[in-house]
């Protein structure tokens, strides 16, 4: 298929009528793939607890948005919940995790550690401060860990985000991250370049 | 046993054995060179019986050049602890391995030597058991620097 | 017989040979339960040994423990064993407490029962819900997190949180008991007696759980003692030894209850210890949840950095999973000079490569399950 | 029964009406395999719809519920995704084999769909080996799963396909048994003579006791075959990661995932077909006017219900039971199964040469 999604776009777009045709494909892709986000089976720490397990588990269910179908095989997986703290030892593993997921792949960090390193930041030789070190991340959600809940508007805003960015015509480029349950008026990048400055004067490396 | 029972115990296997002072519970320091002949005897001596090695780590004195590995030990049968520690020096932190004592030392001993950087004399496999086999440095050591760490706020 | 007549297993050796093969399982693997590895070595089906590859997720809490004030630590030993935090957070109290004399009072003890119980309780029944879907079954995992869930909701009424409570803190807990915690503690002991039966009906009396737990992965008891394997891995192979009998911290001392002993040290020893403890923990809060004593909640203040007096001092206490020690080494100032935390699952890990071979690589499934294993308690 | 009904099927009628031509033919051709690819989709679709609604309320839980109402789009959603994924090749794979392997296992539940008696009327194909054939077609299956777990060049994967193969042929020995019991009993390989046999009483009750004995036993050995809890170790998740199609993605996985839920409808349908009195209504004999409000549903809906309630019989098994082991399944198999299968079938032999037949009703 990826021929379609490839060479389609070019083919297409200069017939008349062909743009329509493409933004109609393009909502309906959009549309199933924010639907069918299937997770991989992955949690390091505590957050997999909330965010893989309780969220799934028939109080919260998951399933509720399609996204219950846990795949245990990176290969068959859309959605990698980065839950818990990524360690040095564990970052090129989680990268080749990353890389053995089939395109459309979305990731969410879920929890302070995969966001910036959480409560493992000052005087630690071990943790990498955030999953975006190593791999592009979609959506941020925090709490530590995150309700089941917030992990569900989590998944909301990907589903968001997925619908209104993505785009056959523009192959791979996604829209810009963003942290579920953000208070209003902040986006991830002051919040980043904030980080930034906190560890910088100390000579830490980022 | 009482505390001051158990320690004369120790002291009655091995006499240069001293208390240790301000532990919770009975402790003792034994030199480092019949270390594993105590141990053998501390483990199988019908009335201590050390059967269970709970707890191996070091502590890192630096003001005082040397490294203190502590082995909390406990008997399921008679239900008494008994802390026992030795002191090496920290730039030649050799010891011998409890291994054939106590099989669980194996993996605590690796651990140690991952995080001190004790080495221990007659181990099967020492190697590190939880930081990447290229790491540099012993990290719990107090002046394991490392460009990666950051120091926190006052 | 003659020389010619070969059987057919000659045969076979003469043309084929069988290899032994290496599989990687994990870090990310469904049932290493996080980010454990382990380096299988298989003849066919046949598991010939395992090396576990451990530190994935090694986050050097030692290390930082080293500068941080005791109430702060606390809240590290949450993530270790994230199930059993409330008992974790305990034994540093514990340690903190003893260290620098602070004391306690009934009720405050009283609370740290009960919240240990409750939380026991519910990491048992998340590790049964997992270990059910490591049989193959997947409906237990619901039906486990569905009573969890209640557990959850009573604690986070108190607390204020799910899952990392840093809860118990040095000289008393953090917040007082909610005024519904009786009512609903009661109501939810009513609730998960008939649901524990249910628990027996799908998965203890099914035919093919039996099968696959029993005589399955047997640790002996000598084997588990030099192991220092604790909690329920150890009581499984038959050697009764349980913190809370045999040096009673908190009111367990004024509470009956039985400690539950396996015979032989297979899976499903360790699972009927476990399913046991459930009910012996139900006795333990029925005990105390009627009358507990009036005091105050919280004998120092939040803000107050504890100074401990030089020394060592050790303490343990027993979670769900087994002894939680922590060794602490105070140099005489508000923050320790090296604090070493003893983790059960390290422990009980181990066992894994003493029961494993020779048996299936589904039977190393069952096994790993059975020992309960919380990967960042292994790796600390 | 029987002479009410007519016998001609599907495929008769479309030679009837096929002209002569090249061209038409060609059409024809085109339009049944365009309309029974959408009746696979379709199939596979509501089954996983089914199975994940069914788990959910299983567990206390609602499942699907966003798209759509009821969730009831969430597999087209599915289905959508997997067609515009990234169809990874690993590079170290067999990368023929690889790329091909989904369509065996595709095309063994295709065929076996073909000689299915849904109605008097909806058979594509009514063979006079019709049971035969779909022993034949089914057991071809395992070849895809054995060619993806070669292929992949990965060790849990070709666990997984090992484990398929050995599974697969050992159980495929005690399905055909009990299928012979009903073959004894109708005297006929045909699958609709098979139905037709069964007007004055199903086959689970009419052969007495065997009948539900053969019934147990094929379910068992289908379910083994078809890879379903509590047999379901070559993909045991908690074991294999995702057993031998670990290493596929996108439309191939659909693929495998669409083969494994149209299995267990020709399973069911099979069940169904031997055992169960096929589409016929469910009659008691002498009570016409019970037997003129049983008639009220046509055969066709006799049908689905009757598969439905074995696939609902299935999905229960799976959200119940734990799995077997290994060798516990091969020891079920040749020391508790196949024995009991054998003896059954001799059972069932004396049973037609003394000619006792039930009729209970």
């Amino acid at each position: 298929m990826g021929l379609i999604t490839e060479k389609l776009p070019a083919l297409v777009e200069p017939v008349p009528g062909g743009s329509v045709l493409l933004s109609s494909l393009d909502a309906v892709i959009n549309w199933a793939r924010s639907n069918s986000l299937w997770p991989l089976t992955f949690g390091t720490s505590c957050c997999a607890i909330e965010v893989m397990m309780a969220a799934g588990a028939a109080r919260h269910d998951l399933a509720r948005f399609g996204a219950e179908v846990t795949r245990p095989s990176p290969r068959q997986a859309d959605l990698l919940v980065v839950a818990g703290t990524i360690v040095r030892k564990m970052a090129p593993r989680l990268k080749l995790l990353y890389e053995q997921m089939a395109e459309p792949r979305y990731v969410i960090a879920t929890g302070s550690c995969a966001i910036s390193g959480g409560p493992f930041i000052y005087n630690n030789y071990s943790t990498v401060r955030g999953a975006d070190e190593i791999i592009p991340v979609d959506v941020y959600v925090p709490g530590c860990p995150p309700r089941p809940e917030a992990f569900f508007y989590g998944i909301l805003m990907l589903q968001k985000l997925i619908r209104e960015g993505e785009s056959l015509r523009t192959p791979g480029v996604r829209r810009k991250p963003v942290l579920a349950a953000l208070p209003a008026g902040i986006t991830i990048e002051q919040i980043q370049q904030e980080l930034r400055e906190l560890l910088e004067p100390q000579g830490g490396r980022r | 046993m009482e505390t001051h029972e158990l320690i004369s115990a120790v002291q009655a296997l091995e006499p240069a054995a001293v208390p240790r002072e301000k532990v919770d519970r009975a402790a003792v320091v034994a030199p480092v060179e019949r270390f594993l002949e105590l141990m053998a005897r501390l483990r199988d001596e019908p009335d201590l019986r050390f059967d269970m090695l709970c707890t191996h780590t070091a502590i890192d004195w630096i003001a005082e050049a040397r490294l203190e590995l502590v082995y909390c030990l406990y008997s399921t049968v008679h239900r008494h602890y008994l802390v026992v520690s030795a002191s090496v020096p920290r730039e030649a932190a050799v010891m011998p391995s409890m291994q054939a004592l106590w099989p669980i030392a194996e993996w605590q001993e690796r651990e140690v030597y991952d995080l001190f950087g004790v080495r221990y004399t007659g181990h099967p496999d020492l190697r590190r058991i939880l930081l990447d086999d290229d790491w540099q440095g012993f990290p719990l050591r107090k002046d394991y620097r490392d460009d990666f760490m950051l120091e926190g706020p006052k | 017989m003659s020389a010619i007549v070969t059987t057919l297993e000659q045969r076979i050796g003469r043309g084929a040979t069988t290899q032994e093969f290496f599989v990687n399982m994990g870090p990310q693997h469904p049932s290493t339960h996080g980010v454990l590895r382990l380096v299988l070595k298989l003849e066919g089906e046949t598991v010939k040994d395992v090396i576990p590859v451990l530190g994935y997720v090694h986050r050097g809490v030692e290390k930082m423990g080293e500068h941080l004030s005791y109430r702060q630590f606390v809240h590290l030993t949450d993530r270790l064993d994230y199930l059993s935090a409330l008992a974790n957070n305990w034994a540093v109290a514990k340690a903190v407490e003893k260290a620098a004399g602070i004391e306690t009072n009934e009720r405050i003890e009283t609370i740290r029962t009960l919240v240990a119980e409750l939380q026991r309780i519910a990491s048992h029944q998340l590790w049964w819900g997992v270990f059910g879907m490591d049989l193959g079954a997947f409906t237990p995992f619901l039906y486990g997190f569905r009573d969890r869930e209640r557990i959850t909701d009573i604690l986070e009424e108190t607390i204020g949180a799910r899952l990392t409570m840093n809860y118990i803190q040095p000289g008393g807990v953090m917040f007082d008991l909610h005024p519904d915690f009786q009512r609903k503690v009661k109501e939810f002991i009513a609730y998960f007696r008939p649901k524990l039966e249910e628990y027996e009906t799908l998965l203890s009396r099914n035919i093919i759980a039996q099968e696959r737990m029993r005589g399955v992965g047997v640790l002996e008891a000598a084997q588990a003692v030099a192991l220092g394997a604790t909690g329920p891995v150890l009581r499984a192979s038959g050697v009764a030894h349980d913190l809370r009998k045999s040096e009673p911290y908190g009111v367990y001392g004024k509470v009956e209850f039985d400690v539950p002993v396996g015979a032989r040290g297979d899976c499903w020893d360790r699972y009927w210890v476990r399913i046991e403890e459930i009910r012996q923990s139900l006795r333990i809060i029925e005990q105390l949840i009627e009358n507990i004593p009036e005091g105050k909640h919280l004998l120092v203040k939040p803000a107050v950095r504890t100074k401990v007096p030089e020394g060592i001092t050790y303490s343990q206490v027993e979670t769900a999973r087994g002894v939680f020690g922590v060794l602490l080494v105070s140099d005489g100032k508000d923050v320790p000079y090296r604090i070493h935390v003893r983790t059960p699952n390290f422990n009980n890990l181990w066992a894994i490569t003493r029961i494993a071979p020779g048996w299936r690589v589904a039977d190393l499934v069952t096994m790993i399950s059975s020992l309960d294993i919380v990967v960042p308690d292994i790796d600390r | 029964m029987g002479s009410g009904w007519e016998t001609t099927t599907l495929a008769e009628r479309a030679a009837e009406a096929m002209p002569g031509s090249l061209l038409a033919g060609a059409g024809y051709v085109l339009l049944a395999v365009v309309g029974a690819s959408l009746f696979v989709a379709v199939l596979g679709m509501a089954l996983i719809y089914a199975e994940r609604k069914v788990a959910a309320h299983f567990q206390c839980r609602l499942g699907p519920m966003r798209v759509g109402p009821h969730g009831i789009f969430q597999t087209v959603a599915d289905t959508i995704k997997l067609l515009f994924k990234e169809d990874i090749v690993p590079a170290q794979s067999d990368r023929v084999l690889h790329l091909a392997a989904p369509f065996f296992s595709m095309m063994a539940t295709l065929l076996a769909l073909v000689a299915l008696p849904m109605s008097p009327i909806v058979q594509v194909a009514d063979m006079n080996i019709g049971v035969l054939y779909i022993t034949a077609v089914t057991g071809f299956g395992v070849l895809g799963v054995l060619l993806a777990g070669w292929s992949s060049n990965n060790k849990w994967s070709l666990l997984g396909a090992m484990r398929a193969g050995a599974q697969i042929i050992s159980y495929e020995v005690s399905a055909t048994m009990s299928l012979l019991v009903v073959v004894l009993f109708s005297g006929s390989m045909q699958l609709s003579r098979i139905v037709e046999s069964q007007a004055d009483g199903w086959w689970i009750w009419r052969a007495p006791v065997v009948g539900v004995v053969a019934f147990v036993i094929f379910l068992i050995a289908s379910l083994a075959e078809i890879s379903r809890t509590p047999f379901d170790l070559p993909e045991g998740e908690s074991e294999l990661t995702a057993g031998f199609h670990t290493e596929y993605s996108g439309l191939r996985f659909a693929m495998f995932f669409l083969a494994e839920f149209v299995n267990m409808f020709v399973v069911s349908a099979m069940a169904t077909t031997l055992f169960l009195g096929g589409w016929m209504p469910f009659h008691i004999g002498g009570v016409e006017s019970f037997n003129a409000v049983m008639d009220l549903l046509p055969p066709g809906a006799w049908f689905a219900l009757k598969s439905a309630a074995v696939v609902f019989l299935i999905m229960w098994f799976r959200w119940t039971f734990p799995r077997l082991r290994v060798d516990q399944l091969m020891k079920l198999e040749w020391k508790v199964l196949l024995p009991i299968g054998f003896v059954n079938l001799f059972a069932a032999a004396t049973a037609v040469v003394f000619g006792w037949y039930f009729f209970p009703f």
